[in-house]
């Protein structure tokens, strides 16, 4: 078993309005950053879970998304894993 | 200056613990970080009989702390009146107990969080809520409702408009998800709050009488058990930290201090508590609050004259290696203290378990008086627990009152009492200051009606709860004019009690005690001083006049950045009762044709007013006076009326004057703004009639056909009464007439500027949901 | 011997509403109101089931979403398969949603802040068990308090829940007229509330049980807790074995 | 000018407490997911900014993170850039 690290973006999907990243859009450009495009927040979900490989961690953190982490009628999500120590991106 | 407690034994010598491996040494330097004074550290080291170790020196600075030990504080709060034959539970406790008739008992105290909320708005407000519902449910009582009085620089500054929004949805988002309706509070804007923001926030709770729990740890050899969240590196030396000056780089150097608040956790501890304390297997309980375990087992020990002993080992933390020291002075939120019977510890797990929480045993009660602390077995502290928390140095300070304010007080204002330009335009702009426009966009953001209990809503002059079953309800306010206690302390504080009063009886309550929060700036100015000790002169004196005793408070010194002081606030949070909550009175014109009276008197008063302030940038001259006694006669005559059912409305004249008392009461709904028509025939300046805040009046309705009645009972109470005019229509304006000047504007006008101003300015820029405006401009 | 009728209502972990809608039914008679707790995995013969408002866990990750995995829901989603009335309230609604009992999504209001006021909402269906004591396009004031209550769905839903009579109230002017000033929090087709397809299970956002006395400041909502006893005993024909 | 494209990803200080996470934490514990370590939420926040050069956006975005994304009292911040049509990351 190894400890994988995951990181989680969940975004509202395309077309959906994101009114907090059309707040931070009109706050940026009233302290005075002109030339922002479009802006949105999602959210960045991190946790570590045990897995013999990287596939079946990836499924795992795929269910949990299905499940509980993301809501399919307005939300996207990916999914990144590194392996602790040493593992790459 | 000079200590003023004798010193008690010291410590048994065997049971002195050894310096930690690892812990600093003790050096004059440590100490001064530590907040404690030479000759404070001279009464440690003859308390101890020794050097202490570095976490027993962690625990007598938390608490010799202002904060905790209310050092410059407890000799002027021995002032304050604290008895009535309806206190159930006066200041000591967690909070103050009142009698509220059919069997009930109100708890209720206000607290601040200035200095968290002045780093980190949003979570320094939130935890305040949280700190403030758990003193109200560790008295045994449900919090069923909050009231918030908060206080910032003026909004044209980002950073003010950053920590304004940041508090009002911090308390908004914990007392929302905790489920406790807001019923009020007040909130002023003034350059002395900038950089150093008020955060005041006032709980009630009710019990039945024999539900009252205390904090003691009593019962030889009973369990001490951690009960909540987990103990995390947060907030250490919080209550160090909010005893003294904010520095420029304040946000930097406290960061650790910030706390996290978990009103989910906050909810279910509540439910939990409340089961504990009716399932019997408790004796004492208490919040963690400032200065977290150190605090709770120290002061439950105290309280019940015994001894504890905890093992930090078995302390459930949030971070492995945790010392000692830092687990008794973390301040990690939502946690509790519990004394359980010996051998029901199972049973309070349980209870616990079945609200998703941990109970973990961490100690006991002994006989031996000391604060004992131990880590896997060794002694790492061992202090005596009385002189630990009442033998912290009290100091009575000589005050001088400061020259540039008494020359602010008696300058002469009768320039400004000459009409300049256009009373009508002068009377909208005034309207749209953000010290007298609608305040909606504030509660809005908060709860005002879960609970099913709230019969006045935020927007009257004070909050309404029923009581549960039978007709009974519970009103609260909170008030205080800085200004007014800025140019004279005696008189302000004098006013804000009045001002209270006043508040309640217009809903229809008889004001019944106060809890108060005394915010000030550094008392080892003299000057500082001074006003803190004039504040609580004239609030004992209008308090033993009103029959209103103080059952609890909270003190906030040091509320001062780059030695730059707010003005002293001693906050009011007045509570009374009402027989029956039908009879509650709104403080909203009805309909057209209702005639407008105005109880008490108008004076030639325009000093500390906010006109002042808005149109000269001025605050000077002498805040309004209160006649103490004519107050009472206004009081008593305003509930007769309410009583008897013969008022429409009730609405007390307070900042912006009478003029913005009748606009408020004739926008008070929203969607059905009405108009007046109103004649004055006193011959003063207009703008001291229209816009001065003389205390001492009340603006009521009635039906035509009750104006003899009310006439009639206002000449049987003593009080001066006249009927003014009526409401009329939106569509005929708003009009005053006075012998020298005169006020008409357009009703819709008045009401787009009344409800639109915070709105205005908040919803524009600096003011988005997390960082906005953080920068420093 | 009169047989009372039987109302769950569960309570969550977070939920703060569950007196209060306890309460509006104890004010009515033949009815028993009675609590459950989530974790209980039965309803055991209760005739309706009510999820209160509240912030069940917090309103942590997104309203609702974990509340619906709470033991009691798989017998609250059994229940109303088999047409039992389900009521879900505020944060009672986005747990229905979350648990696919409703269609659609709560999302953060569009003002993006927390609002709490009085609102007004027009009956679009009163041939619902909800809404029978209600005159078709009657306007109700009702509080409001979420910030979460922005109603979202894919237009093909909301195409369906037009045509099919679901939407149950919407949000508009005191009087009855719809408008982008009187929608709180941005909700599409200024959605209120609305029922499945069998109409046995409404969620809705604003709170009824909070408007049932005139001391409150409206009892508006009364009529809607009256509606669901009268369906209650026209189609509980077990009532009569029930014992009490 | 080019155009650039980041991802501001702003989560909670080490140390402070997220509640958001530990509830996260304690539902997929109760689904029956064990081995999950510590669970953390933080904001994703994708944003294009016109820069003359990488280092240019960079500092741009930068600023941004520290005037108005992040809480600097409560928040760490770390910033993915790329360059939009074949940029890399
Ligand atoms: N911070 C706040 N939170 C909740 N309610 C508030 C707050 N500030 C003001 N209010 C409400 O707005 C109304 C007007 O406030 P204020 O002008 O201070 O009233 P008054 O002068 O009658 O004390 C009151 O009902 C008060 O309770
Ligand atoms: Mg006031």
């Amino acid at each position: 078993m190894s400890l994988f690290h995951a990181t989680v973006r969940v975004t509202p999907r395309p077309g959906l309005l994101d009114p907090e990243g059309k707040a931070i859009h009109h706050a940026l450009e009233s302290l005075g950053y002109d030339g922002v495009g479009e802006v949105r927040v999602g959210k960045a979900i991190t946790l570590e879970v045990e897995a013999a490989s990287r596939d079946e961690a990836l499924a795992r953190v795929d269910e949990m998304c299905r499940k509980l982490l993301a809501n399919p009628v307005t939300e996207d999500y990916r999914i990144e894993l590194s392996e602790e120590e040493g593992g790459t991106p | 200056m000079s200590p003023t407690k004798t010193d008690q034994d010291a410590a048994t010598p065997e049971a002195a613990p050894r310096p930690r491996p690892g812990d600093p040494e003790i050096t004059p330097e440590v100490v001064a970080d530590h907040g404690l004074s030479p000759d404070e550290y001279e009464r440690v080291l003859r308390i101890l009989g020794r050097t202490p170790t570095f976490t027993e020196l962690g625990i007598f600075s938390a608490m010799w702390s202002e904060h905790c030990g209310y050092k410059n504080s407890k000799p002027l709060l021995r002032l304050l009146p604290t008895e009535a034959p309806w206190v159930i539970q006066g200041p000591g406790e967690n909070a103050g107990v009142i009698d509220v008739g059919d069997g009930h008992a109100l708890a209720f105290k206000i607290e601040s969080h200035n200095h968290p909320s002045a780093v980190e708005p949003y979570q320094g407000a939130a935890t305040g809520v949280g700190g403030i519902l758990r003193d109200i449910f560790t008295m045994g009582a449900r919090p069923v409702a909050v009231l918030d009085s908060i206080r910032f620089g003026d909004l044209d500054s980002g950073r003010n408009r950053y920590l304004f929004a940041g508090v009002v949805s911090g308390i908004g988002d914990y007392g929302n998800c905790v489920g406790i309706p807001n019923i009020g509070g007040e909130v002023f804007f003034d350059r002395a709050y900038d950089g150093n923001p008020l955060v005041n926030a006032m709980a009630l709770g009710i019990m039945k009488r024999e539900e009252l729990i205390k904090g003691e740890a009593s019962g030889i050899g009973n369990t001490l058990m951690a009960v909540g969240a987990r103990t995390g590196r947060d907030g250490i030396h919080g209550a160090t930290f909010a005893s003294e000056e904010l520095s420029e780089d304040a946000d930097e150097s406290s960061r650790p201090q910030v706390q996290v608040g978990d009103p989910f956790t906050e909810k279910l501890l509540l439910e939990a508590s409340l089961e504990l304390i009716r399932s019997g297997h408790i004796v004492g309980i208490q919040d963690m609050g400032a200065a977290g375990l150190t605090s709770s087992a120290s002061e439950m020990a105290g309280r019940a004259g015994s001894g504890v002993v905890l093992e930090m080992s078995k302390v459930p933390v949030r971070e492995p290696g945790m010392t000692p020291y830092e687990i008794l002075l973390s301040e990690s939120q939502e946690r509790m203290l519990v004394v359980a019977l010996r051998g029901r510890e199972d049973e309070v797990r349980r209870i616990l378990e079945k609200w998703e929480l941990e109970a973990e045993a961490v100690g006991e009660v002994t006989d031996d008086g000391h604060f004992r602390i131990e880590e896997n077995g060794r002694v790492v502290a061992n202090i005596p627990a009385l002189p630990l928390t009442d033998g912290c140095p009290t100091y009575e300070r000589e005050g001088v009152e400061s020259d540039e304010i008494r020359g602010l007080r008696e300058q002469n204002l009768s320039e400004v009492l000459e009409p300049r330009g256009d009373l009508s335009a002068a009377f909208l702009d005034l309207m749209g200051s953000p010290n007298l426009a609608s305040r909606r966009w504030i509660y809005e953001q908060y709860d005002t009606t879960v609970r099913t209990s709230t019969v006045v809503r935020p927007g009257g002059d004070a909050g309404v709860i029923r009581l549960p079953h039978g007709k009974r309800g519970v009103a609260a306010t909170t008030d205080c004019n800085g200004r007014y206690c800025w140019l004279d302390p005696r008189e302000g504080a004098k006013a804000a009690v009045a001002e209270a009063a006043r508040n309640l009886v217009c809903v229809g309550a008889l004001p019944t005690a106060i809890t108060n929060n005394l915010n000030f700036g550094n008392p080892l100015k003299p000057h500082i001083y001074f006003q803190m000790r004039e504040a609580v002169l004239g609030m004992a004196e209008a308090c033993s006049l009103f029959e209103t005793p103080v059952t609890g408070g909270n003190v906030s010194l040091f509320n001062e950045t780059d030695g730059k002081a707010i003005y002293p606030t001693p906050v009011i949070g007045m509570v009374g009762v009402l027989d029956d909550v039908e009879r509650a009175l709104g403080h909203g014109f009805r309909d057209e044709g209702d005639a407008i009276i105005l109880l008490g008197e108008n004076r030639e008063e325009i000093g500390a007013s906010e006109y002042l302030y808005r149109n000269h940038d001025l605050v000077a001259g002498a805040p309004p006076l209160v006649d103490l006694v004519a107050e009472r006669r206004l009081q008593h005559g305003v509930l007769a009326m309410v009583q008897k059912g013969i008022l429409l409305s009730a609405h007390d004249c307070a900042e912006g004057g009478l003029a913005a008392a009748l606009a408020e009461s004739a926008l008070a709904d929203p969607e059905r703004p009405l108009g007046l028509r109103v004649e004055l025939h006193d011959r003063i300046a207009p703008v001291a009639l229209f816009f001065g805040e003389t205390q001492g009046r009340i603006v009521v309705s009635c039906a035509p056909d009750d104006v003899d009645e009310v006439l009639g009972m206002a000449r049987n109470h003593g009080v001066p009464a006249r009927v003014l005019g009526a409401v009329r229509a939106a569509e005929q304006g708003f009009r005053l007439d006075a012998p020298l000047g005169s006020i008409r504007v357009d009703t819709a006008a008045l009401s787009e500027r009344y409800f639109n101003s915070i709105p205005a300015i908040m919803d524009t820029d600096g003011d988005l949901p997390d960082a906005a405006g953080a920068s420093h401009e | 011997m009169s047989v009372k009728l039987r109302v769950a209502v569960v309570t969550f972990p977070g939920s703060n509403c569950d007196h209060d809608c306890y309460r509006a039914f104890r004010l009515l008679d033949g009815v028993e109101p009675e609590f459950r707790w989530h974790r209980e995995a039965e309803l055991d013969g209760v005739d309706a089931v009510v999820l209160p408002g509240g912030f069940s866990y917090g309103d942590y990750l997104r309203a609702g979403s974990i509340a619906r995995f709470s033991p009691i829901m798989e017998s609250v989603v059994r229940f109303a398969r088999e047409g039992g009335p389900v009521l879900g309230i505020c944060n009672g609604f986005q747990i229905l949603c979350e648990a696919g009992l409703l269609p659609g999504a709560l999302l953060r209001n569009n003002g993006l802040r927390f609002r709490s006021h009085d609102v007004h909402i027009r009956v679009e269906n009163p041939g619902t068990p909800f809404t029978s004591r209600y005159e078709p396009h009657q306007v109700l004031r009702v509080p409001i308090a979420h910030g979460e209550g922005n109603y979202h769905a894919a237009p093909e839903v909301l195409a369906e829940l037009e045509g099919a009579g679901r939407i149950v109230f919407r949000y508009c002017t005191p009087d009855g007229t719809l408008s982008e000033a009187a929608n709180p929090n941005g909700s599409a087709h200024h959605i209120a509330g609305i029922v499945n397809e069998a109409g046995n299970v409404l969620g809705m956002m604003p709170h009824p049980e909070r408007a049932v006395e005139p001391v409150l400041g409206s009892s508006d909502g009364a009529p809607l807790f009256e509606s669901l006893l009268d369906h209650l005993a026209a189609a509980a024909p077990h009532a009569g074995e029930l014992t009490t």
